[in-house]
């Protein structure tokens, strides 16, 4: 995907774990709370099945944006998945940071099921945050467009 | 023998540049390439490059065609090629060498690969002289000229404070041409080529190879080897591709890219069967390739003592030496 | 080339008023793969489910994308649906156009579309990579196993007895009974301990469908649910059970004594011993650590006095794997070893005892025949002060949880310290008075002003020896001035703690415990008796402090779920689990040590390399166990593992989709 | 170190002398006064065959894995950082410690070959950077070990990360810049994997393009991809040999995404220094209830 | 051995004994004690009430100038240790006080520098060999109750020595040939100013701890705190006088009796500058020794 400075609009990806993040999303939409149109979310069955591998091949692939979310430590539907995502994402996170990237581009957060609100606020604050740093460039494969 | 100061040199790669694209060796990063010229780029003098300028030839990866899937059929699109003139500064007798052995393999026995094709055709080559070795060449072993550079088109040397030309080919007397202003005419002898410090002999070795498929000799030799690509990807010579196609959603790029005798998914089948599972049988395909199949096939080795093999090998596997234990097995 | 179908639902107008239905409709057309699209009102309703089966057919679909509301609403629906028009199941994937999309950005109707098309896009490209998936059933074994044969464990196997499955009861001691038979009186009602729970325990080893195998360890457990082989240890008892009758001639006659473990080292037992009197089985076992004849060759007056010749010393530990289909874990509590405070005296004072020790002084047939009689001297004790939170809510010297069951048996000691000796006083040390329960809170207000204990707000600072008497040194903080009081008797309400073999036990099991050795339920408000590890269920007082009733309702509790586990002939298993690819794992192990279900384990397998056979390891998942989170996936690094239905292919080609 | 090349011969010839193992790893002479090379030698009179001097840089312990479904043992020699490698290859349950012999080693530091080539014979040659700050110049786990004084340098408290501290200091854009300009230049040829003893997967998923992870193309974002998933693998399991950087014919520098990783998990995790504890749990194998929460 | 030395203030005044006695066994165990230069007071409880930053400043710097001479610091009164151990904990665990501490003090002090009791040097860090080796008067007689005080073992987690019932004493008294007895006092306050400023509270608490050690058995008191020693010597004859009492109980620096053991002259260990007299107890330990000597 190539970058049209124009009609540009923020990609932000979100690797969401099915029993608090994705359920913390269906309720933000029960409860009609409006966030911009920027995020698409992935479901996976825990925050500990997204490899740091899926969060490069979407930079290189062209998101602008990767948010890494499920349940908060302790609450884990598989009892301790999320602690290793806090693990391997406190190591991404600053390697990423380290080759260049910018922190806003790569977060991790923890929603649950019943924090709708919250949901709304951090995908409002990463779109703000990743329309203030523009497209994304770093990493990016841009060579096989047609 | 026509001259120039070597100050000059960027004046004359300038000069060039308005006619050509031009590369040069560039030292970069502890590390060195042919890389496109731009005003004020400093040239490498000081040997040979770490990375031969097969890559201009042969890129490492080179998109073919794309393609695109439209309600079931497909597509073919062809991708933009790069046109114009281009000019090698400072190709060395063994680079000029393995141009040879890539001509053969690229250009004869009735296949012509067009994308190769083109790039040889439009490029001029300045092959410059070698006057001192590097610890680890050894050209002159296998029958070349250190300083004249065969199937160039203009021979330059090392002359200390100046540059000497001389061209070989009607293109490279245009060259010259069109370097008249920059250029006087003055004699010059060569300076005597330093001594080698490996000499293998290889007299001999292509023949005797023939009986050697089963010889203990590949165990043992295999045992260092990491079998990591480094060896082939700096060989100026070693030529083999893959092909592979990135697909994205209904468009896609067919591409080719180098590949290596030495990783294990080289001549891995589709079914899971691999003819040469372990690193004896590719290190031996690897030296059998180069000794003896090549020259079987086009009567020229396909080594030409560049010695970026075993300057790069992290366990420093050494051809030299492979080719004295062949001459020297029973 | 797969063949695709799109189903884009208005959901009335839910959907249909933000989104442009037809136009992703239409766009998805373009997407690969895609061979059929169409949009419609409610593609949930009859009508639309058959709508769908009916393009499967004429269309030959044999993937389908239907993007409408979330998954976690309908994707049970749309399962079925694609189900009954002969796809596989998992042939089916949602894209959450409603709740992710139009409902979220109402105001934004072409970005809504936009995303919407990007959504379905994405859906697409995972769903021609979706396998198709099979539930496997798996036999179950129709017998329980629960290990401890307190009082959670007697009611899980009765219960479970009485719906009518075989159960074994493993406890370790030569008696079922528990904590609980050491108990003299139970609160609030403070009817007798014994008479409550003795009829239990002869219930229990009369039933036809339980079988105590007491005296014995659970050795090693393999397998997972329905089939789990439990290897079990029974120790030698040197008695031949099928031939004593229980006489109990040979413990009146050994010469050996030694402290009783029940009584608390407060009396003597013999080396041929039943725990105590009511014990089931009542026939004895010869502790041969103790033993004369085990010791020194001589004796053997217990096989010479036995008049059934029940006596065998050359009985030997006995091993039997028996495969059971469910599990019960109710291995209750042990008390803290209050020896580890200074405060205290590091139990160096005799007359500073547990409330344990009180239950037995307390109890008519206890060493002091129910006589409270002080261990120092056998003097009756004047003034008794009780020390609540010992090793409770402590977390610099003991536990940091409350025991909760140690203001009410101390307000119990206090009212029965007040019965049998008239002119006593009653100091009690508190942090909190906590009495949720039925009737707790009155007995406690009882104990207060009907039996005039004092209750002091504040903790024990010292207790030291002067003279005959105890120096109880604390502050009262209501009052907000120090105390001291001559105490007789200091009893100490101990925490509450797991059991000491608890955590090699959960080892075994494959279950998890806490950082204070408790067992962790699956889910502490929705799943308070399962544990991760499916068909493995706790009961009692292992899974945390709790009083009797408490023990008991989660007894019945698990039993609950032991039936409907048995009840089935056999069960069916979610086939998203993770499967290994063995030609690349490298048996590194890193996925074992991840799996929180023990799913993983890593088996040798031999294969042919180089015309030679070899051995090695790989790792192999237990389908029964794995529960599908897929962490084990990413600490694969060669990936050789993947997750079923969440592949990394599948991951990435939405990622893919997204990017295009 | 001469008296040692002897030590070592009469070592090796022992053991297969009496046949401890039926082949011994060590080290021989390559073509160049400033070049060893691993040598492989199963005859007792070959031994002769073997040295010790400062150049003996290479990592012996990953050829291990060429033998492990081999009959018999294998006897290897080992210096302070090829012993983590090989601990780490333990760790890795990818070695039977039953079927291989240690032979330890203390390392005086080894001598920068390409410096040695620049400064020529005769000049004092400095040590590898990996060598000036190395911790552990002995073996760490063998069999025995040759040599009498272990400890024979002055060993530094700390790992040093300032370069990687240096690169941490820059801008976003200074940084990727600097990061594009050393994977640019990468070929795959994949020297720093194979020579890298953390790296011992069957198959690799480079290796793998049916995976789906990575493609044969050769682009500085494949290149990346390539470099910080390798990173990302060895996390916790890298012992700083350094090797890959010794390996790469690019001369670009690996270390450098390496040390961040140990850095940044001595300093979330607490300290751990892969290889030097068989028995260890690896960083990323685990996790801590209380580990920094930063993801709130 | 060797280490920085702290005296601190009393150790100049009313202390004068515990500094003497301690560089007599000092150097009679080899163990050089470098006295810090230009030391301040550490503040004791009056810097603590004043201000935190205060509290810990002052013992930082005396810290701060150890560590630059890469020494650890041994203390002998146990209001000196745990105000210097208070400030290496708190720079130990934060950063941020780290930094503002060597901010007012104007040095570095990063905790490396570890602030050592006295009493956990000779009980623990000096082997028990090469103190057996130099006794020459075993304390034959003395029947000792060891008095550690509020402070020395205190707070839970940071001190050498169970907070409850401490021993390292005892051990040491033991080993120096005499006895010693369980008692229950042992980490009592000695009422620390309230003997001056509030008598019925502060004599009531060192009546107690007297009558306490009485009871138990002993015959004199051991302490490793200069405070605890001056209201328990002191003091005594008033406690006598308020209650009607008679204790006639000597008090001694523990390094007194490792002199004492150690055959150092009395007068030089300070063991003639008692209130309640030392010396009885004193001769009776020479004499029993003599008296095994003639036999």
């Amino acid at each position: 995907m190539s970058v049209n400075e124009v009609t540009w609009q923020p990609k932000i990806l979100v690797f969401a774990c099915n029993w608090c993040t994705y359920a913390g999303a269906d309720l933000t939409g029960l409860s009609r709370l409006q966030y911009p149109a920027t995020v698409r979310i992935l479901r996976v069955p825990c925050s500990g099945r997204i490899n740091p591998q899926f969060v490069l091949k979407a930079f290189q692939k062209g998101v602008d944006a990767v948010l890494v979310a499920g349940c908060h430590p302790g609450d884990c539907h598989y009892t301790t998945g999320n602690y290793f995502t806090r693990r391997r994402f406190l190591i991404m996170r600053r390697l990423m940071e380290y080759v260049g990237l910018e922190p806003e581009r790569l977060q991790a957060r923890w929603i649950s099921a019943a924090e709708a609100p919250k949901f709304q606020q951090v995908i409002t604050e990463i779109s703000e945050q990743i329309r203030a740093l523009g497209p994304n460039r770093k990493l990016r494969d841009e060579e096989w467009k047609i | 023998m026509l001259v120039a100061q070597k100050a000059k040199l960027r004046e004359i790669l300038n000069a060039l540049s308005e006619e050509y694209q031009v590369a040069v060796p560039v030292q970069r990063e502890g590390t060195s390439a042919f890389e496109l010229y731009r005003d004020g780029i400093e040239v490498m003098f000081n040997g040979n490059t770490s990375i031969s300028p097969k890559g201009m030839f042969f890129p490492q990866t080179e998109k073919m065609y794309g393609f695109k899937t439209v309600k079931n059929t497909t597509e073919f699109v062809s991708l933009p090629v790069e046109q114009g003139k281009r000019l090698l500064f400072g190709v060395r007798s063994c680079d000029m060498k393995s141009l040879d052995c890539l001509d053969q393999v690229f250009l004869t026995k009735g296949y012509i690969d067009e994308f190769y094709k083109q790039k040889r055709e439009r490029t001029v080559i300045v092959a410059l002289g070698c006057n001192e070795p590097g610890e680890t060449c050894f050209c002159a072993s296998l029958g070349l000229d250190p300083q004249k550079a065969a199937g160039a088109d203009v021979h330059a040397y090392d002359l200390g404070e100046v540059i000497g030309f001389e061209a070989v080919t009607e293109a490279g007397q245009k060259v010259l041409d069109l370097l008249k202003n920059h250029l006087r005419e003055q004699q010059f002898a060569l300076p005597p080529v330093g001594e080698f410090y490996l000499k293998p002999e290889v007299a001999g070795v292509p023949e005797k190879l023939k009986g050697m498929f089963e010889s203990p000799l590949w165990e043992e030799i295999a045992r260092k080897c990491l079998n990591c690509g480094a060896c082939t990807y700096v060989c100026p010579t070693c030529h083999c591709f893959d092909i592979s196609q990135d697909v994205r959603g209904e468009k896609g790029i067919k591409y080719r890219c180098w590949d290596s005798c030495m990783f294990g998914e080289y001549t891995q089948m589709a079914g899971g069967h691999n003819p040469r599972p372990t690193k004896k049988e590719r290190v031996r395909n690897r030296f059998m390739h180069k000794l003896n199949y090549f020259p079987e096939r086009y009567n020229m080795l396909l080594c030409t003592g560049c010695g970026r093999c075993l300057d790069v090998c992290p366990v420093k596997m050494d051809i030299t030496s492979i080719i004295q234990q062949i001459k020297e097995a029973k | 080339m797969k063949r695709v179908g799109v189903f884009v639902c208005h959901c009335g107008t839910n959907i249909g008023a933000v989104v442009d239905c037809p136009q992703v409709a239409e766009k998805a057309m373009d997407f690969p793969g895609v061979v059929y699209s169409v949009d419609y009102k409610y593609m949930c309703s009859e009508p639309g489910q058959e709508m769908i089966k009916k393009a499967v057919q004429e269309h030959r679909l044999d993937r389908v994308v239907v993007a409408s509301c979330s998954p976690r609403m309908h994707e049970r629906t749309f399962q079925r649906c694609v189900e009954g028009a002969g796809l596989n199941s998992y042939f089916v994937e949602m894209a959450n156009i409603r709740e992710h999309c139009s409902w979220v950005h109402a105001g934004e109707p072409e970005k809504a579309t936009e995303k919407a098309m990007d959504l379905v896009k994405m859906a697409v490209a995972k769903v021609v990579k979706n396998k198709p998936l099979q539930k496997a059933t798996i036999p179950v074994t129709d017998r329980a196993l629960v290990i401890g044969g307190g009082i959670a464990g007697i009611q899980a196997a009765l219960d479970i007895a009485n719906a009518g499955h075989v159960v074994d009861i493993v406890e370790k001691e030569p008696s079922i009974g528990g904590k609980m038979a050491q108990i003299d009186k139970t609160f609030p009602t403070l009817d007798c301990s014994a008479c409550i729970l003795t009829p239990k325990m002869v219930e229990a080893a009369s039933h036809p469908n339980i079988n105590l195998l007491t005296y014995s360890e659970v050795e090693k457990v393999e397998g997972f649910v329905g089939n789990f082989d439990v290897t079990i240890k029974k120790k030698a008892r040197s008695v031949n059970m099928d031939v004593c009758t229980g006489c109990g001639l040979c413990m009146e006659k050994c010469p050996k004594k030694v402290d009783s473990e029940f009584e608390l080292k407060m009396s003597k037992r013999r080396a041929i011993y039943t725990p105590f009197p009511q014990a089931i089985p009542n026939k004895p076992v010869i502790d041969r650590e103790n033993c004369t004849y085990f010791n020194t060759g001589k004796c053997g007056i217990c096989s010479k006095v036995c008049p059934a010749g029940a006596v065998d010393y050359t009985q030997e530990d006995e091993y039997l794997t028996r495969r059971y289909g469910a599990i019960v874990v109710a291995i209750g509590f042990e008390l803290f070893d209050y020896s580890v405070i200074g405060e205290y005296g590091y139990g160096k004072y005799p007359d500073v005892i547990t409330g344990l020790h009180f239950e037995r002084l307390v109890n008519a047939s206890g060493p002091t025949l129910g006589k409270i009689k002080r261990p120092s001297d056998h003097k009756e004790p004047k003034n008794v002060v009780f020390i609540k939170c010992v090793g409770s809510r402590d977390p610099a010297k003991g536990k940091s949880y409350c025991s909760k069951a140690c203001c009410m048996y101390t307000a119990k000691h206090a009212t029965l310290v007040r019965e049998k000796i008239k002119d006593s006083n009653i100091y009690i040390f508190y942090m909190d008075v906590r009495t949720p329960g039925k009737g707790y809170d009155e007995f406690y207000n009882r104990t207060r002003e009907q039996y005039g204990a004092n209750y002091i707000r504040g903790r024990v600072s010292k207790i030291y020896q002067q003279g005959e008497r105890l120096i109880v040194r604390g502050e009262d903080t209501l009052l907000g001035r120090p105390v001291e009081i001559e105490a007789d008797l200091v009893v100490l309400a101990t925490a509450m703690v797991a059991q000491p073999g608890a955590g090699q036990l959960a080892q075994k099991l494959g279950i998890g415990y806490d950082k204070d050795h408790f067992y962790t339920e699956a889910h502490p408000k929705l799943a308070p008796v399962e544990t991760h590890t499916q068909g493995v269920y706790l009961a009692g007082a292992c899974q945390g402090p709790k009083d009797i009733p408490e023990s008991v309702a989660q007894a019945s509790a698990a039993a609950a779920k032991v039936c409907g586990l048995l009840s089935k002939r056999e069960m069916l298993t979610e086939p998203i689990v993770s499967e290994v690819n063995e030609s690349i794992c490298a048996g590194c192990g890193m996925c074992v040590a991840i799996c929180p279900y023990k799913a993983i384990e890593l088996k040798t397998i031999s294969e042919r390399i180089q015309g030679q056979t070899v051995e090695r390891q790989v790792a192999s998942v237990n389908g029964g166990l794995c529960q599908g989170c897929g962490a084990c996936t990413v600490a694969c690094r060669s990936a050789a593992l993947n997750l079923k239905h969440f592949t990394d292919q599948q991951i990435l080609a939405e990622v893919n989709a997204l990017c295009l | 170190m001469e008296d040692l090349t002897l030590v070592l011969r009469r070592t090796a010839k022992e053991i297969l002398e009496k046949g401890e193992a039926q082949m011994v790893i060590g080290w021989e002479k390559g073509a160049f006064w400033y070049s060893s090379t691993s040598a492989f030698i199963s005859k007792p009179e070959d031994t002769e065959r073997l040295i010790w001097d400062e150049y003996c840089v290479n990592n012996l312990a990953k050829y291990l894995l060429d033998y492990r479904h081999k009959e018999g043992k294998v006897a290897v020699f080992v210096k302070g950082c090829d012993s983590r490698a090989l601990n780490v290859l333990l760790q890795d349950k990818q070695l039977k410690r039953e079927k291989i012999l240690i032979i330890g080693l203390a390392c005086p530091g080894m001598k920068d070959e390409v410096e040695a080539r620049k400064l020529g014979r005769g000049s004092s040659i400095p040590l590898y950077k990996k060598c000036r700050e190395c911790r552990y110049p002995n073996a760490l786990n063998y069999d025995f070990f040759i040599g009498e004084d272990k400890v024979i340098k002055e060993i530094p408290a700390q790992d040093d990360f300032s370069e990687v501290q240096a690169l941490e200091s820059l801008s976003p854009d200074e940084k990727y810049n600097k990061f594009v300009a050393n994977y640019e230049r990468c070929l795959r040829c994949y020297a720093c994997r194979n020579i890298c003893p953390a790296c011992n997967c069957r198959e690799c998923i480079f290796d793998r393009t049916a995976s789906g992870w990575s493609s044969k193309a050769n682009n500085v974002s494949e290149n990346m991809f390539f470099a910080l998933t390798r990173a990302l693998h060895v996390a916790g399991r890298c012992v700083g040999c350094g090797e890959c950087e010794r390996a790469c014919p690019v001369n670009i520098p690996i270390m450098l995404l390496n040390k961040k990783i140990i850095q940044d998990i001595n300093a979330l995790f607490g300290e751990y220094e892969a290889g030097t504890d068989v028995t260890a749990k690896l960083p990323l194998g685990g996790f801590e209830f209380t580990d920094p929460e930063e993801f709130m | 051995m060797k280490y920085a030395y702290f005296p601190g203030c009393s150790l100049a005044t009313t202390g004068r004994e515990y500094d003497m006695s301690t560089k007599e066994i000092a150097e009679v165990l080899g163990i050089e004690l470098w006295e810090i230069p230009d030391w301040n007071c550490c503040g004791a409880s009056s810097a603590h009430l004043t201000d935190y930053r205060l509290a810990l400043a002052l013992p930082a710097r005396n810290m701060a100038i150890a560590e630059e001479a890469g020494l650890d610091v041994a203390i002998p009164c146990a209001a000196c240790y745990a105000r210097s151990k208070a400030v290496e904990a708190a720079v130990t665990s934060s950063e941020e006080t780290r930094e503002e501490i060597e901010e007012i003090i104007e040095r570095k002090y990063s905790g490396k520098s570890k602030a050592k009791a006295l009493l956990d040097i000779m009980a623990n860090d000096v082997p028990e060999s090469l103190i057996t080796k130099q006794v020459v008067n075993p304390l034959k007689g003395i029947r000792a109750a060891c008095y550690y005080g509020c402070l020395l073992v205190r707070p839970l987690n940071t001190g050498f020595d169970d907070p409850e019932d401490p021993r390292s004493m005892d051990k040491l008294i033991k080993v120096l040939g005499g006895e010693t007895v369980d008692w229950a006092y042992k980490t009592e306050c000695c009422g620390a100013s309230h003997p001056t400023t509030k008598r019925g509270v502060g004599f009531q608490m060192l009546d107690r701890i007297l009558a306490n050690a009485k009871e138990a058995g002993a015959n004199c008191l051991v302490t490793a705190c200069p405070l605890c020693l001056n209201n328990l010597d002191m003091r005594q004859g008033q406690v006598e006088k308020a209650y009607q009492k008679k204790y006639g109980l000597p008090v001694y620096y523990f390094t007194e009796l490792m002199g004492l053991a150690f055959g150092i002259e009395p007068a030089k260990l300070g063991l003639n500058k008692h209130f309640v007299d030392a010396m009885p107890l004193v001769q009776e330990v020479l004499k029993l020794k003599s008296g095994r000597e003639s036999a």
